[in-house]
C-alpha cells in the first residue's frame, strides 16, 4: 500500500501517525490515572468515573461562560481556571460520595461496581436535566485551537500539544503525591495492610475518602481537558469506560508504571492498526490483544510477583 | 443422623416457594393481564434465565461475569437466523435483488447465502446451536481464563471486554449479522405465526415452563456435592484445591452452564419479540443482567427470578409514567439494593417475612439452603461490618510517620488483599 | 405570521371522498388568534363514523403517540424531534384540532434502546390505540418498530434522513432518503467547486454505509475516483489517524458522515491536526451535522464545512421564520432548529391532513389519502407526499458559519422525487 | 544422594524460589522418612510456609527438585499432588465457613472430585461413617451440624486437620497447627497428631519449642531461605550456629 507515497510523504506520516499514538497515549494515562488511584489503591471499581469526567467538562463548559459574560478580557487563560474548578468540584463530589456509599462497600468491590453504576445513571439524567439533552459546546480560547505547522506536512495540534503537557504534569503530580508524600506513604499503607496501618495511627477512613476524591478530582481535570477533542453531553462519560478499566486491567491495577506502560502499549497498537485496517477492525484488535495478553498475565503487564 | 443420609431435594420452603412461583406464573400472571402485558412479562422472564444462570456462577461459584449478554445474544441470534431465513423465502423477498436471502444482506451487496448460515434452515441444528454454540464460547473463555487463574475483578473487567467485542464485531460485519438493527421482522416458526396473540401466549407459556427446568436443574445442582463445592470454592479456593479438586474445572463448568441459561433466555427472547440486536449483547445489558440478579439476591434462586421480574416492571412503569426522570429512581434502587441489602429480596424476605408466616411453613430446618442463607446474611451483617468497624475506631490519627514509612514499602504480602472478591 | 393551509393533491382519487366542505376552504389564521380560533364552531362529524377500528378516539379528543429517546445517548438527538412534534401539536390543537377534536399525546421514552422501541410502540398501539405515532430517530429503531407496526396496523411519521431501500405501507417518511440527500450535494461540489477525489468516512452502522455506497456509485458513475473509505464504531472519539490518512491521500472532499458524539471528536480533531475548513482544501461535505450537532461540536470547529440537506434553520422565506419564531418562543430562545427536528414538525401536519382529506382517523383510509397529499406551509417551503410515502423535496447546500447556523448556497431547482430504491445504486 | 530416593518419602533438593530476584528459598535439600514426624522451625521470613508452599504446589519453585516417593511434584497441580497423598493444612484455619463440619468434611472426602462425579457423589453410609468417625478423632462429634464459621478458634484448627485426615494423606503438612490455642488445647492437639501420625509421615512448622520437643522425631532449622542445621532437638538446639540466630533472641 505504500508504492504510491514517496520517501518523504512516508516519513512524515510516520512521524504524524506516531503523534497521533502520543495523544491518544496522552488521552489514555489521562483518563486512566484518576481509575488506577481508586481501583488500584482501594479496590474500588468506579463505574461513574466516566460521569466525573463530564462534570469537569461541564464544569468548564459553565467557567467559560462564566468568563464570557463577566470578564472577557480574561478569557484566554480561563481554561486553567476552569481545570482548577472541576478538579475541586469533582474532588467535593468524590469526596461525598465516598463519605455516603463506598465506605460502607469496603471490601466488596463487585457491590462498589453495581453501586457505582446507578451512581452514574443519577448523575447522567441530572445532566440531563440541569443542562438540557442536547450537547453543549466549550468555547476554547483562540491560542488553544489550530495547529503549528512544523513542515508543509507535518502538522501539531495545539491542544494534543496541551493534552500532552497536562498529563506529563498531572502523572508527575500524583507520582510525588504517591511516592514522595507523606500522604503517599499513608495511602500505601493502608492499601497494603489496613489494619496495621489503622494500629499505628493513620486514619484510614480518611485516607480512602481523600484518595477517592483526588480520583475523582483527577477524572475532573480529564474531563475538562477533553473538551478539546470531545463531546460534552449527559452520556459522553460512557465512551470512555470500558477503555479507561482496559488501560487500568492491562497495565497491573497497582502499579502507576504499569498504566502509564498499558497506555503506551495500547494507544500505539490501536493507532498503528488504524492506519492499516478499518477503525472498527482496529478497536477489535486491538481489544484481542490485549484481552489475550491479560490470559497470559492475569495481573497485569506490571504488577509485582509476591507471595501469596 | 439419619436424616443426613436421606438429604431432601428441597427444603419444605423451597417446595412452597417454588409452588408459589409457579402459581404466580402459570395462573395468576395469564388471568390477570392482557396480551401485550404477558408478552412483555415474557419478555423479562427471558432475562431471569440470566439472572438465575448469574445465581450460580457469582452467587455459588464467586465468579462475577459481565459479559453475560454475549451468550444472551449469541442465543438470540442463533433462533433469528433460523426465524430470518424462513422469512426470507424467494417469494417474499421478491423485490430484492437477490431474492431468498435475508434483507439486510441484500442491502449490503450481498448475493449468496454465507456457508455458515446455511445450516440454520434446519430448525434442529438450530436448537442445538442455541445451547452448544454459547455453551462452547464459554467453555473456551473458561478455559483460558480459569486454568490460568484469571478471577475476580480482572475476569469481570476481560468478560466485559469480550462484550465490547463481540458489540463491535456484529455491528461491524452487518452484511452477516445485520449490523446495528440486528435481525428484525421475525414471523413464523415453521409456518406458525409467532406474532399473533394466540402465540404470544404459547410462547409465554413456553418460556415460563422452561425456566422452571432451568430453576429445578440449578435447584439439583445446589443440592448435590457440587453445589457445596462451589459455596466452598467460593470462600476457601484455595482449601478446595487441597482437597483435590481442579478448580477451574469446577468454574468453567459452572460458568458454562450460566451461560447456556443465558443462551436459551435470548432464543425465547427472539421468539416472543420478534427480533434481536447487538444492543443485548454489550456492556450496558450485561451489567443491567448482574443488577437484576443482584437485586433478587445474589444467592438465591427463586430471589433471581423475582429480581428479574421487580426490576423490570419498575423500569417499565417509572418509564411510562416519567419518561424524563425515570432513571433517578433505577439509579437509586440499584444503589439501594447495593447498599441496604446486600443480598437482595432474598435476604429481605428472611428477615423480615419469614419469621413472621406459621409454623407449618417452616416445619423442619433442614436443608442446606436455608444454612447457607442463614450464615451468609450473618456473616455479611454482623462480621464484615463489626471488623471494619473495629478497624475505624482504631485508626485515630496519632500519626508518626516514621513508623508508617518503614512499613509501608516492603512488606507485600498483603498486595491481594485490596481486591478481595465477595 | 404562519399562514397554515394544505389541500389534497389533484392527482389524487381516493374513494373515500367525504372531506367537509370547509376543508376546501383556505384557513389563515394570524398566529396571535389561533387560539380563538378553536371556538369557532367546527363541525364534528360522530366518533362511529371517523374512527371504525377502536382507536382512542372521542368525541372531542383524539390520542397520539411520541416515541423517541429522552433518556441515553440518542437523547441528544431526538429531543429536537418531540419538541417539534408537541409544538405542531399544540398549534394544531391551538387552530380547533383535527376534525374537531384536540390532539392529546401519550410520550412514551425509547431510552436510547431498539427492544424498548418495540416494546414502547407495542404499548402505544395495542394499549393506548393511539391513532398516529411521530417517533424514532436511528434506522435501527425504526426497523425495530416496524414489524410491530405492520402487525397492528398502526402509522408511524418518521423524521430522519435515512438510508432508504423500504417502503413500508405504515410508515410516512417525513426526512429524505439516500439519494435525495446526497446526490444532488455531490453534483452540487463536482460542478460548483470543481471536485475530482472523495474520501468518504462514516460511523459504522447502515446508514454512514448505504449512503457512502450510493455516493460512490455516484461519484465512480461521473467518471470520478473515491480514494478512501473509513468507518468507526459509534462512539468512537479518536480520529487522528484518520485525518492523517486524509492528509496522505489528499482528496478534494472529505465525505462525512459521523453521527453521535464522534461528530464533536473528529470536528475538533479535524480543526486541531491544522485543516482549516473555510480554505476548502480539501472541502468537507456532510450529510449527517445538522445545527443540532452544531450545538455539541462549536460553531468556530466546524466553520466552513457544507451541509447537503433539505433544510436549515436560516431558510430565508416566511414559514420557516413563522416556524422559528414559534419554535423559540415555546422552547427558549437559544434553540437550534436542525433538518430532522423541522422533519418532525411535518409530521403532525401530515397526518392531520390526510386525516381531513379521508374524513376519518382509520389507518388504512388514511394511508389511502396521503399519497398526493402537499404542504405550502411547510418550514423547508413546499412539500408532497410520494406514493411511496416519501416526501417530494428540495436539496440544499449549507455553509456552516462560525455563529452555529448555514448559510444556504444552493437550492436545486426542482423538487426531488424520493426513490427509496435507486436502480443503479445498489 | 540421589540414588536413595526411594527409600524417602519426600526428597527436596536444591529447592529455590525467588520473587523479583529475593530468593525466599535459597538452594534448599532435605529428606522425610517414612512414618518421621519433622518439624521445621526458624524465625519469621526464614521461608518456611513457602517450603509448603512449594511442596504443595501453590508457588512454582524457580530450580530445584521435589520428589515424593520417587515422582516429581515441582510440574504438577495442586490438586494431583494431592492426589498422590500429600495434605497441607494452611497457617490460619482455612476451612468453609458457610458450610456444615459435616459439609466441610464430606467436602474433604475423597471420592467424586470431578465435576461429573461430584454430581453424581452420593451421601451413602461408608462416608457417614467415615465423616463420623474422623469427627470423633477431632474432637467435633457434638457438633456436625453447626455451620463451621461458628467454631471457636481452636475448633477450626482440628476441623481443618480432620479435613485432611479424611483424605488419608501419606504425607502430612501442618502449618502452625497450635497457634493461638489455648494450653488445654495445645495438648489435646498434641495427643491428636501423635495419634494420627501412625504410620504416616508429617512436616510441622512451628514456633512453640515446648510443643516441638513433645512431637518431633527431626528438627530441620531454616533461615534464610537456607537449612541452618538438621537433626535431633537435642543436636540442634545445642548447635551454636542455630542459637545466634534463632535460639538466642
Amino acid at each position: 500500500m505504500f508504492e504510491e507515497y514517496s520517501m518523504a510523504e512516508l516519513t512524515d506520516i510516520l512521524f504524524m501517525q506516531g503523534f497521533a499514538g502520543l495523544i491518544l497515549f496522552s488521552v489514555l494515562v489521562l483518563m486512566a490515572l484518576g481509575l488506577a488511584i481508586i481501583f488500584g489503591q482501594m479496590g474500588v471499581i468506579n463505574m461513574a468515573h466516566g460521569e466525573f469526567m463530564i462534570l469537569g467538562a461541564y464544569t468548564t463548559y459553565l467557567t467559560s461562560h462564566i468568563f464570557e459574560t463577566y470578564l472577557p478580557a480574561l478569557f484566554d487563560g480561563y481554561f486553567f481556571v476552569a481545570m482548577a474548578l472541576a478538579f475541586l468540584v469533582c474532588f467535593a463530589l468524590g469526596v461525598l460520595v465516598e463519605w455516603g456509599m463506598i465506605r460502607f462497600l469496603f471490601k466488596r468491590p463487585l457491590d462498589t461496581l453495581l453501586a457505582t453504576w446507578g451512581l452514574s445513571l443519577i448523575l447522567q439524567q441530572l445532566y440531563r436535566t440541569v443542562f438540557g439533552a442536547r450537547e453543549v459546546g466549550v468555547t476554547l480560547p483562540e491560542w488553544m485551537m489550530g495547529s503549528y505547522a512544523m513542515t508543509e506536512t507535518i502538522e501539531v495540534p495545539i491542544n494534543g500539544i496541551f493534552v500532552m503537557v497536562l498529563t506529563l504534569f498531572i502523572a508527575s503530580g500524583v507520582y510525588f503525591l504517591m511516592f514522595r508524600s507523606l500522604w503517599g506513604k499513608q495511602v500505601r499503607a493502608v492499601v497494603q495492610n489496613r489494619p496495621m496501618a489503622g494500629a499505628v495511627g493513620i486514619d484510614t477512613g480518611k485516607v480512602d475518602r481523600y484518595t477517592f476524591g483526588i480520583g475523582c478530582g483527577i477524572a475532573g481535570i480529564a474531563g475538562s481537558a477533553f473538551t478539546m477533542i470531545g463531546s460534552t453531553g449527559p452520556t459522553s462519560g460512557q465512551l470512555y469506560i470500558v477503555d479507561t478499566f482496559l488501560v487500568v486491567v492491562f497495565g497491573g491495577a497497582q502499579s502507576l508504571i504499569g498504566t502509564i506502560a498499558s497506555a503506551f502499549t495500547i494507544s500505539q497498537s490501536q493507532s498503528t492498526l488504524e492506519f492499516f485496517l478499518s477503525g472498527s477492525m482496529a478497536k477489535v484488535i486491538t481489544l484481542l490483544i490485549v484481552v489475550g495478553i491479560l490470559m497470559l498475565r492475569p495481573q497485569g503487564l506490571f504488577a509485582l510477583k509476591i507471595r501469596q | 443422623m439419619r436424616q443426613r443420609s436421606n438429604i431432601r431435594f428441597m427444603s419444605r420452603q423451597e417446595v412452597l416457594g417454588y409452588v408459589l412461583l409457579a402459581v404466580i406464573l402459570l395462573a395468576i400472571i395469564p388471568l390477570s393481564l392482557d396480551v401485550f402485558r404477558l408478552n412483555l412479562i415474557g419478555k423479562y422472564l427471558t432475562y431471569a434465565f440470566v439472572a438465575l444462570g448469574l445465581v450460580l456462577c457469582w452467587g455459588y461459584g464467586g465468579i462475577l461475569s459481565l459479559g453475560q449478554g454475549v451468550f444472551f445474544g449469541l442465543g438470540g441470534y442463533c433462533m433469528a437466523m433460523f426465524l430470518k431465513l424462513e422469512a426470507s423465502d424467494p417469494e417474499s423477498t421478491k423485490i430484492q435483488s437477490t431474492p431468498g436471502i435475508p434483507d439486510f444482506m441484500d442491502w449490503n451487496q450481498i448475493t449468496e447465502l454465507p456457508w455458515w448460515w446455511e445450516p440454520f434452515r434446519q430448525l434442529p441444528f438450530a436448537l442445538s446451536a442455541i445451547v452448544l454454540l454459547p455453551t462452547l464460547f464459554a467453555f473456551i473463555i473458561g478455559v483460558a481464563m480459569f486454568k490460568l487463574r484469571v478471577g475476580g475483578v480482572y475476569f469481570a473487567i476481560i468478560t466485559q471486554a469480550i462484550a465490547a467485542i463481540m458489540t463491535i464485531l456484529i455491528i461491524g460485519q452487518q452484511g452477516y449479522t445485520g449490523g446495528v438493527n440486528g435481525i428484525t421482522d421475525l414471523r413464523t416458526l415453521l409456518g406458525w405465526d409467532i406474532r399473533s396473540d394466540s402465540a404470544k401466549v404459547i410462547l409465554y407459556y413456553v418460556c415460563s415452563a422452561a425456566l422452571f427446568i432451568c430453576l429445578l436443574l440449578s435447584q439439583f445442582i445446589r443440592y448435590k456435592k457440587l453445589g457445596r463445592i462451589l459455596v466452598a470454592m467460593r470462600d476457601r479456593e484455595d482449601r478446595v484445591r487441597f482437597s483435590g479438586y481442579d478448580v477451574a474445572n469446577f468454574k468453567i463448568f459452572v460458568f458454562c452452564l450460566s451461560a447456556m441459561f443465558s443462551a436459551i433466555g435470548g432464543a425465547m427472547f427472539t421468539l416472543q419479540v420478534g427480533f434481536m440486536s447487538p444492543s443485548f449483547v454489550g456492556i450496558v445489558p450485561s451489567i443491567e443482567m448482574v443488577i437484576y440478579c443482584a437485586v433478587g439476591g445474589r444467592l438465591s434462586l427463586l430471589g433471581a427470578v423475582y429480581g428479574t421480574l421487580l426490576v423490570n416492571w419498575a423500569k417499565t412503569i417509572f418509564s411510562e409514567t416519567f419518561p424524563e426522570l425515570w432513571l433517578f429512581a433505577m439509579g437509586a434502587l440499584f444503589i439501594a439494593v447495593v447498599m441496604a441489602f446486600p443480598n437482595g429480596l432474598a435476604s429481605l424476605f428472611k428477615r423480615y417475612i419469614e419469621p413472621k408466616l406459621p409454623a407449618w411453613y417452616s416445619g423442619k430446618t433442614a436443608g442446606l439452603g436455608a444454612s447457607i442463607m442463614r450464615t451468609d446474611s450473618s456473616k455479611e451483617t454482623v462480621g464484615k461490618e463489626a471488623l471494619e468497624e473495629k478497624n475505624r475506631v482504631v485508626s485515630k490519627p496519632i500519626s508518626k510517620p516514621e513508623t508508617v514509612g518503614t512499613m509501608a514499602p516492603s512488606s507485600d504480602e498483603k498486595l491481594e488483599g485490596g481486591v478481595y472478591v465477595d | 405570521m404562519c399562514i397554515f393551509n394544505y389541500e389534497s393533491g389533484s392527482r389524487d382519487n381516493s374513494p373515500v371522498f367525504k372531506r367537509r366542505s370547509f376543508i376546501k376552504t383556505l384557513i389563515a389564521f394570524p398566529l396571535g388568534l389561533i387560539l380563538a380560533s378553536s371556538t369557532l364552531s367546527w363541525a364534528n362529524p360522530p366518533t362511529s363514523e371517523v374512527n371504525t377500528t377502536g382507536l382512542a378516539v372521542t368525541d372531542d379528543t383524539v390520542t397520539v403517540g411520541i416515541l423517541h429517546s429522552v433518556t441515553g445517548t440518542m437523547a441528544i438527538s431526538e429531543t429536537g424531534s418531540v419538541q417539534a412534534e408537541k409544538l405542531a401539536i399544540d398549534q394544531i390543537n391551538a387552530m380547533g384540532g383535527v376534525l374537531g377534536r384536540k390532539i392529546e399525546y401519550i410520550q412514551e421514552d425509547g431510552a436510547s434502546d431498539w427492544p424498548t422501541f418495540a416494546e414502547k410502540s407495542k404499548k402505544l398501539l395495542v394499549n393506548d390505540k393511539v391513532a398516529a405515532v411521530f417517533g424514532c430517530w436511528t434506522s435501527a429503531s425504526r426497523k425495530a418498530v416496524l414489524p410491530v407496526f405492520e402487525q397492528y396496523n398502526g402509522m408511524l411519521y418518521y423524521p430522519t434522513f435515512y438510508e432508504g431501500l423500504e417502503q413500508s405501507p405504515n410508515v410516512i417518511y417525513t426526512g429524505q432518503e439516500a439519494t435525495q440527500q446526497i446526490i444532488a450535494g455531490i453534483d452540487w461540489v463536482v460542478k460548483e467547486k470543481g471536485a475530482k477525489t472523495f474520501y468518504l468516512l462514516g460511523s459504522d452502522y447502515i446508514w454512514p454505509r448505504t449512503s457512502n455506497k450510493i455516493a460512490r456509485k455516484h461519484i465512480e458513475k461521473l467518471g470520478l475516483k473515491v480514494v478512501g473509505e473509513e468507518y468507526y464504531p459509534l462512539g468512537h472519539t479518536q480520529f487522528n489517524s484518520v485525518i492523517n490518512k486524509i492528509k496522505l491521500k489528499k482528496p478534494d472532499v472529505i465525505y462525512a458522515i459521523v453521527v453521535g458524539g464522534s461528530n464533536v471528536a473528529f470536528y475538533k480533531q479535524l480543526k486541531a491536526a491544522g485543516i482549516d475548513l473555510t480554505k476548502e482544501k480539501p472541502l468537507l461535505l456532510t450529510i449527517s451535522v445538522t445545527e443540532d450537532e452544531i450545538l455539541g461540536i462549536g460553531g468556530e470547529n466546524i466553520e466552513g464545512a457544507y451541509a447537503a440537506m433539505k433544510y436549515f434553520q436560516s431558510l430565508d422565506n416566511p414559514n420557516n421564520q413563522a416556524f422559528v419564531q414559534a419554535f423559540k418562543d415555546k422552547w427558549g430562545q437559544d434553540i437550534v432548529i436542525g433538518d430532522v427536528t423541522q422533519a418532525a414538525y411535518l409530521g403532525p401536519w401530515l397526518w392531520k391532513a390526510a386525516v381531513e382529506k379521508a374524513g376519518s382517523f382509520d389507518i388504512d383510509k388514511i394511508r389511502a389519502a396521503s399519497p398526493g397529499i402537499e404542504l405550502t406551509t411547510a418550514p423547508e417551503g413546499y412539500v408532497r407526499i410520494h406514493e411511496n410515502h416519501h416526501l417530494w423535496s428540495k436539496t440544499r447546500v449549507g455553509l456552516a458559519q462560525k455563529d452555529g447556523q448555514y448559510k444556504v448556497v444552493y437550492e436545486s431547482e426542482e423538487l426531488i422525487e424520493p426513490n427509496p430504491f435507486p436502480v443503479g445504486y445498489q | 544422594m540421589s540414588t536413595k530416593h526411594e527409600d524417602f518419602v519426600l526428597a527436596v533438593e536444591g529447592l529455590t524460589v525467588s520473587f523479583d530476584g529475593f530468593k525466599a528459598v535459597n538452594d534448599l535439600s532435605f529428606y522425610v522418612d517414612e512414618g518421621e514426624i519433622r518439624v521445621i522451625i526458624g524465625p519469621n521470613g526464614a521461608g518456611k510456609t513457602t517450603v509448603l508452599d512449594l511442596i504443595c504446589g501453590r508457588t512454582q519453585a524457580t530450580s530445584g527438585s521435589i520428589k515424593f516417593r520417587g515422582e516429581e511434584l515441582t510440574r504438577m497441580k495442586e490438586h494431583q499432588i494431592v492426589h498422590h497423598g500429600v495434605g497441607r493444612k494452611f497457617q490460619n484455619p482455612s476451612i468453609y465457613d458457610d458450610l456444615s463440619v459435616f459439609e466441610n468434611l464430606e467436602i474433604s472426602y475423597p471420592r467424586g472430585r470431578s465435576v461429573f462425579g461430584s454430581l453424581m457423589f452420593k451421601r451413602d453410609r461408608e462416608v457417614i461413617e467415615e465423616v463420623e468417625n474422623i469427627a470423633e478423632i477431632i474432637f467435633l462429634q457434638n457438633d456436625l451440624d453447626k455451620p463451621a464459621g461458628l467454631l471457636s478458634h481452636g475448633q477450626k484448627q482440628w476441623l481443618e486437620i480432620g479435613m485432611l485426615l479424611i483424605q488419608k494423606p501419606d504425607l502430612l503438612m501442618l502449618d502452625e497447627p497450635v497457634a493461638g490455642m489455648s494450653v488445654a488445647e495445645r495438648k489435646k492437639t498434641a495427643e491428636l497428631l501423635n495419634r494420627i501420625t501412625q504410620g504416616r509421615s508429617v512436616i510441622v512448622i512451628e514456633h512453640d519449642m515446648q510443643f516441638v520437643e513433645d512431637i518431633a522425631h527431626r528438627v530441620t532449622v531454616m533461615h534464610q531461605g537456607k537449612v541452618l542445621s538438621e537433626g535431633s532437638m537435642e543436636r540442634v538446639k545445642n548447635d551454636p550456629k542455630v542459637i545466634e540466630v534463632y535460639l538466642g533472641h
